[in-house]
């Protein structure tokens, strides 16, 4: 966890909590299972439940976890109710997760091989001999162009403080998406349920999942107003019960 | 008459920094090609010898071999590596895997906002940012030849994995920046 | 491992300038003998090389060698007669606008590592370093008064909108301070 968050109040500048596809990986990885639609299916729940035990995360990246955590949800529905025809919208959300998932692994992989080797056996540079400095100053060297070049970074500073941190946005609202999910989620299971009886448990199981689901939402919808509200301020904590020391 | 390695190594030691590729040239009044040459035999004739060449895209330096530095801090006071985090460490990678080079791209690989991460790398000197040339706007960040000397490799290509970790992510950007035109068309 | 002669040159490239024999014994373990042996080997494996090892009675010094010495001349030539460019306009503003300012300053208000531009800028006499009399290995720099001259002012207070630019830099070296906490608390 990260401390210094707690120390003072802000943490955009080292993020030390679990982004959404680490947690995603890491539960993969812990099955010993490859990405793909199974492994997402099976990870489902506990991503659900991480998400839900997380109580705080940067505001801005409640969305992407519920992003994911949705498209999860749609892949277990799909699973569990073979009758639920995804749209070729969701079938690209469902690709999009698996390959993005697909390529952080590699990176994530690679930077554990940096990991290995980084400082371990530092390649040394030049002494510093000691400069016969002869005056040589350059065609472009002006009191101008120093006033400008000065000028130019302090602007670039402001710049980049005023900006908000950039937020990767969800493709539809997460509200659009919930309840278009929820009512066609209901059809499948009554189509399901009409066609043949399959175990009472695993519809539960989705109504389960679903229902955890909305309360996410809930939350972070609750989240994504403050956002709204507190646009500029670069706040990364839901103002939560978390202790603080 | 110096041969051109020997030309190349005593300008590298020379400047005791690193020294942009197209200066080399300049200076050695040779193209791009014969400098290549040169660098591949300097390359060889380095081996064994206690010093080495980092080159990443646009620059070499002269640096100690790998396995010159534990003599190398019993001589000199030490030089402390302080650990980068893990996500300096993800950030690094996806540069020098050249995976992302923008920080859209690497934000985008991450799925975390990484904009902290590159200003400790750029503070560090590990990475370098150049504007696009095609947009100017845009800054695309790369491997520097401090960064490969802590990685203790002379070149990204000789990083564990290499081929692995860095083609096969290439191919998956690819194929999902096809279906992402898909998308953005319909 | 590196053989006697190979730790031998990554000790004397690493330390720049002339270094006592004695010295280098210890570091490498061996009698007066071993190591003389380790430097006629040096020797010879440095023909050729554009370097050399010039002895002295008590010391050693690593230098391109005499061969070289035509094509070095141009090359320090071509470098402090290229223009100062981006990054080092920026680093020479910094100090100039905020006498006595260091590294790590410079660093974070440029947002980038300055070591590289801080040596050419040594080199072409247009800054000067001196040792900040509380902290020993801490660098101050300033502009040279030469360089002044250049620019047309005798001091520094007569760059163009001094007290803004110097104000403004004040304050970002200021958030460094808060910087620091934040960093080395994690």
């Amino acid at each position: 966890m990260d401390t210094l968050s707690r120390k003072t109040g802000f943490s955009i500048k080292t993020p030390s909590y679990e982004g959404p596809f680490e947690v995603a990986l890491d539960l993969i990885e812990a099955r010993k299972l490859l990405v793909n639609e199974l492994a997402l299916a099976s990870i489902t729940d506990d991503y659900i439940q991480h998400v839900r035990r997380q109580e705080a995360f940067p505001v801005e990246e409640t969305a992407n976890f519920i992003q994911i955590a949705a498209t999860l949800i749609l892949i277990k529905s799909k699973s569990l109710i073979p009758d639920l025809v995804l749209t070729e919208e969701e079938n690209a959300d469902v690709e999009d997760l698996k390959n993005r998932l697909m390529i952080y692994e590699r990176i994530r992989n690679a930077s554990r091989e940096l990991s290995s080797i980084f400082g371990k056996q530092i390649m040394i540079s030049a002494g510093q001999k000691k400069p016969v400095p002869f005056f040589a100053p350059a065609r472009d060297l002006s009191a101008n162009a120093l006033t400008d070049a000065l000028a130019r970074i302090l602007e670039a500073r402001e710049e980049v403080e005023q900006l908000p941190e950039a937020r990767v946005k969800p493709m539809v609202t997460i509200e659009e998406m919930m309840n278009e999910l929820a009512a066609r989620v209901q059809k499948a299971i009554n189509i399901s349920f009409k066609e043949f009886s399959g175990t009472a448990k695993e519809k539960v199981d989705v109504i389960v999942s679903f229902l955890a689901l909305l309360e996410l939402v809930k939350q972070g919808a609750v989240a994504a107003e403050q956002f709204e509200i507190y646009g500029d301020i670069r706040i990364s904590h839901t103002d939560t019960g978390m202790p603080r020391y | 008459m110096l041969t051109p390695p020997a030309a190349l190594l005593s300008l590298l030691f020379t400047s005791g920094n690193a020294v942009p590729k197209k200066d080399v040239s300049k200076v050695l009044g040779c193209n791009h090609e014969d400098l290549s040459k040169a660098i591949s035999v300097l390359h060889e004739s380095l081996e064994g010898t206690g010093l080495a060449v980092i080159e990443t895209e646009a620059d070499l330096e002269l640096r100690t071999a790998p396995e010159a530095m534990e003599i190398v801090q019993k001589f000199r006071e030490s030089e402390v590596s302080k650990d980068l985090g893990k996500a300096g460490l993800e950030t690094l990678a996806a540069i020098a895997y050249r995976t992302g080079s923008t920080r859209g791209e690497i934000d985008w690989i991450r799925g975390v906002n990484s904009s902290a991460s590159l200003r400790t790398l750029l503070l560090r000197g590990l990475i370098e940012g150049k504007e696009d040339p095609s947009d100017k706007r845009r800054i695309r960040y790369s491997i520097t030849t401090e960064a490969l000397a802590y990685l203790g490799v002379t070149k990204v290509e000789q990083l564990p994995r290499f081929d692995e970790l860095s083609k096969e992510s290439e191919q998956v950007v690819l194929e999902t920046s096809k279906n992402e035109e898909v998308r953005s068309s319909t």
